[in-house]
């Protein structure tokens, strides 16, 4: 089992980076050793008691020799919300790395992002970069806000952009780039990754599967715990033909495309 | 000053220290040791365990309220046959955390199965969790009855060796008609209150938050309740009161010890500082000391004029 | 798009919008006018009142829990014959903010007597407040028998004509059987929830912290409580149901609206925003008419698909 | 009725003058008019929802040109302790003026005040000097940090000290103060104030009923609203040979010392 820990960590920066995103960066000495891309952490994000379950997000950044990891947030509701309140110089609570990263393999990756999907398969391209295996990143937003902002930082690879409302490139959502940019290219994918919202990892995974490549999906629960305590979080996953239930945070949250049940 | 005496004896359980993991909010024991050291606190109750294994409910199970946690796993577990396969052997060298196990039965029958095939070495204990609908009261829990409660204490000593703690509802009327009703079939000990039932409803959805509709309320929101009803049952019986309920911090704990309780679970908390249990042990500890308290069971019911528990200080 | 429909009818009683201050924590309703105009809300339920005047509870009457509030009042008033006297002919004049007036028995004759006084022009309705203690059974309140709820209304609608509303306990087992038989007893309309039993002990005294021991919890905390019982009840009666319990802000409305609720009543947060009541009434409308909802009625029941309630939506 | 009103008010400064003890100065357009000294605010102290009630406190000090009132708060429990980390700049919700204030009479008034109690009779010597009058003024306290911050920023009238550790000044309570000033001295009350622990109210009250003098006492009770609704905060009142129930926050909080059931 991977080794987990709960570690106070303090906050080096916590920037709005585009609206209603927010970069936070953390020292944290000793989850940053021990964590790989696609893993997270539970932040204990308000210091109040009226919110008193964690939430969780992946990494966007492992810097081990700097001792930093960092997060990219959407502020969704209250905890995200007080969470963009918290000042650089206070402490986090953290617990992590918690959950099973993305299993690193093929040479030529193709990473399929949405939304806050980008910060973990950043996280995963920068891991393929080390290994000198530059993977082909696609990323699907809503607006040039978000386009603009990957545009100029942006991740390993070569990266390609979609915005749903056509301010920035191509005018679509991720999967019809996907469509429209591979009969002009000559690239052959051997791997895909993918991480956003569900419909979109969808499309993602059955477009890998008429292609014949293994797609792994970052899956997301509403999680009680994070560490396979609560049975909270469960994903109904097939396996050897019988389906049963999986906890996303402690069996995933990467998961081998097949073995979702997509049209649950 | 010495050491505080923080030992306790609930039936013939011998618990190094009176915090104990609650159900449900402590995997199986192991999970924890991530965070904590299981040999600091008093033991753990196992995730309820069913006669056969059960996939529990679709849909989100969690949800969060003001001040609490709302959850519907539908006691989601691998099943009686299982656990005494894979998680039971692995606590024959743990001796100071006791495993006590959580079982929950559809009908007498099987609660009376389970506990012959718990007479284990390893086994504590048994907690009864009768939170399962009676299948012959409308779908009433049977912990709401006390003549159902009654029948399954009775089989289950007749067959078993161990202590065994009933859990209680807190969705009843009347808390002491339960736990009178408990003591006198012959319960070594109660444990309560269980999660008080609640909803919520997505209002961009017009939908349940949850994919069973209802769910169990827990975490500090409840503890008002959980204290009531500790100190409502510590008036009523003799035996040993396990109270939980919201519990997060030492004045926590000391509030449910000077109502009543003998010893004390956490539950939610769990879920959001993993390394609650073992903190709490030693705040108590630390309490006694500072307080020159000699044994922590002098709290015990100090608050509650009515007590009636018999408090076992053991040898010195 | 027209202003939204935001009236309602509860029995005969017809209501500018579905916001109603609770009984306790409106006083006598003119207390709150320097914090809102009471013709902006619907109505407001007077302080429990009682066949004699009462002091109420010794000691103290107030404390904090997690997004929770205990009381331990004890019902203190000034008895019905006062109340007639010096605070109802002070709504002679008071055409949109309803009185509905919250009475308290300790028996069926003591609720009979007081309905009868009260066939006043002034009066809007009653609320009859079960939770005394049943003097025949016990210690368990009125309103946590079915037959004991059933006497008291029959006996009620004999000698009123005024709309009954019948105002329920969550600390029962199955609320489903007490609606029910509220229901069948002709009452017009439920309320719930009233406090949850709860106390809190005060570590540094080791005495509980309510004078009188245990005290009824309202507040946030109990909202997950209040919703899953209006969703309950709302699948068991037609009669329209009036939700309370935690509500606070414009979603916990929407929250209680969609489970079920017909009307709605707001306590606790009275105390420490007392212009909630007017200031939900407009936000309610807002919404409705951000979301071009032409009546807010459509929002009744809408996440519950066995809701079994009949709305009047009255003529355009 | 006097009239209330919820106000949105900015925090000046929110400064700790003592250990423990801290002086808060709001912005209050509305209230500071219709104030009297003996009255009190109601503050939401924390912006969580966890704790839901609101705390009460006496004007300590009330500008009506400036626009300004303050108070002085001991640091408690979790909301006293939540307000001392308010920041200047911030906004507190107020609801106030509640309850009657000090009757205002006689020409050789006696304040006899305890910790906190400070402040709302500090606030009412203002007040007998904007008359012309000079209280007599004597203050007990635990030790020298708090009479060397009243001794350097005196109320008005007359100040006399006595702290519990002999730190400062007079050895003792404020009722042994009071007893050893008197034979030496010639002055002649002719009414006396009270504020602070119930113990020194009740002692200060004997003292003047045995010298025959009007003692004016403002009492404390743990409140659910501050206005009269809940009926959370009552001391039983005796009036014609009769005890009843009476609010603090409405019928008080200050009653005549004759009132109070002291042996309760
Ligand atoms: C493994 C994992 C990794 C994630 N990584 C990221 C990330 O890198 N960046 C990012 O912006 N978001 C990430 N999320 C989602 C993030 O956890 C939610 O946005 C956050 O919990 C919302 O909290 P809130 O209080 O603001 O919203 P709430 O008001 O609580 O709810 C808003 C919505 O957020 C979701 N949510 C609420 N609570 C939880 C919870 N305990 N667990 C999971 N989802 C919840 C629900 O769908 C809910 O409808 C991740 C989620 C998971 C499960
Ligand atoms: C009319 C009045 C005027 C007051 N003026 C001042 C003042 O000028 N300066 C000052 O420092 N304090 C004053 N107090 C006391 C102050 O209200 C309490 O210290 C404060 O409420 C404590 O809140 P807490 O959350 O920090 O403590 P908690 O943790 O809530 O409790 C600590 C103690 O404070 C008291 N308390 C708690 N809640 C309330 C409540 N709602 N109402 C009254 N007392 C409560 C209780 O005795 C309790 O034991 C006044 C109280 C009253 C009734
Ligand atoms: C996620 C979750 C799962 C639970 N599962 C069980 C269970 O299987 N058996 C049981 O008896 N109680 C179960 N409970 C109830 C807890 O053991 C405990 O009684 C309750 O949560 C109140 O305590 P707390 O407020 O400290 O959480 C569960 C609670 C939670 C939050
Ligand atoms: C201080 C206080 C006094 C109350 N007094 C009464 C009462 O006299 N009669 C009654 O039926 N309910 C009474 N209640 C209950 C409320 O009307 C309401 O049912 C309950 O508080 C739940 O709603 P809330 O969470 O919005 O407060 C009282 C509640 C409080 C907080
Ligand atoms: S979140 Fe608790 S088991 Fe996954
Ligand atoms: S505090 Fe509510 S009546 Fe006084």
């Amino acid at each position: 089992m991977n080794e987990k820990i709960i570690e106070s960590c303090q906050i080096i920066s916590n920037e709005e980076i585009f609206p209603n995103y927010f970069k936070l960066k953390l020292e944290a000495t000793k989850i940053s050793k021990l964590a790989i891309p696609g893993q997270f952490v539970e932040i204990k994000c308000s210091l109040e008691r009226e919110h008193i379950i964690r939430r969780p997000f992946g990494f966007h950044s492992i810097e081990k020799n700097a001792n930093l990891i960092s997060i990219i947030y959407e502020v969704r509701g209250s905890e995200t919300l007080a969470l963009s309140k918290r000042l650089s110089g206070e402490e986090l609570s953290l617990i992590g790395p918690l959950g099973n990263g993305f299993p690193i393999q093929g040479k030529v990756p193709l990473l399929v992002a949405g939304g806050t999907g980008i910060a973990p398969l950043s996280c995963l391209a920068t891991a393929f970069a080390e290994k000198k295996v530059d993977p082909y990143f696609f990323y699907g937003c809503n607006d040039h806000k978000a386009a603009n902002y990957f545009a100029k930082k942006p991740p390993e690879g070569e990266l390609n952009i979609a915005t749903m409302d056509g301010s920035f490139c191509f005018h679509g959502n991720v999967v019809e780039l996907l469509n429209s940019y591979l009969p002009t290219s000559k690239v052959k994918f051997d791997v895909v990754y993918t991480c956003g919202p569900q419909l979109m990892m969808q499309k993602t995974y059955e477009w890998a599967k008429e292609n014949n490549l293994t797609c792994f999906a970052s899956m997301e629960r509403v999680m009680g715990c994070g560490f396979g305590v609560c049975l909270g979080c469960t994903l109904p996953i097939l396996k050897d033909g019988k389906t049963s239930n999986s906890c996303v945070c402690k069996d995933g949250p990467v998961f081998n495309g097949e073995e979702i049940i997509w049209d649950e | 000053m010495n050491k505080p005496k923080m030992n306790v004896n609930i039936a013939s359980m011998e618990l190094i220290n009176p915090i104990i993991g609650a159900s449900g909010t402590f995997g199986n024991g192991l999970e924890m040791e991530d965070f904590l050291d299981l040999n600091k606190i008093g033991g753990f109750c196992s995730k309820g365990i069913t006669w056969l294994p059960q996939e529990g409910n679709a849909g989100r199970r969690i949800a969060e309220t003001p001040a609490g946690l709302l959850n519907s796993i539908g006691l989601q577990n691998m099943g009686i046959v299982e656990f005494i396969k894979n998680i039971v052997p692995q606590f024959r060298n743990k001796t100071d955390c006791k495993l006590i196990v959580n079982v929950s039965g559809k009908n007498v029958e099987q609660f009376e199965n389970m506990a012959k095939m718990l007479e284990l070495p390893e086994v504590a204990a048994l907690e009864l969790n009768l939170s399962c609908p009676n299948l012959h009261k409308d779908g009433i829990v049977m912990a709401a009855d006390p003549i159902t409660t009654s029948q399954v204490i009775i089989a289950v000593k007749k067959v078993s060796t161990k202590p065994i703690i009933v859990k209680l509802s807190p969705n009843v009327t009347d808390i002491k008609i339960i736990a009178k009703a408990a003591e006198n079939a012959g319960a070594d000990a109660i444990s309560l209150i269980n999660t008080v039932l609640g909803m919520a409803i997505d209002i961009k959805t017009a939908k349940p938050v949850l994919g069973n509709i209802t769910g169990g309320l827990s975490g500090p929101a409840i503890k008002p309740i959980g204290v009531r009803m500790v100190w409502q049952v510590a008036e009523t019986v003799k035996i040993p009161i396990i109270g939980l309920g919201g519990i997060e911090t030492l004045d926590d704990c000391l509030e449910y010890l000077m109502a009543g309780a003998t010893a004390l679970q956490v539950g939610a908390a769990n879920l959001y500082q993993p390394d609650i249990c073992e903190k709490l042990a030693q705040e108590l500890e630390d309490y006694c000391s500072l307080k020159g308290i000699q044994d922590y069971k002098f709290l015990i019911g100090k608050a509650n004029p009515n007590f009636r528990g018999e408090i076992f200080y053991g040898q010195d």
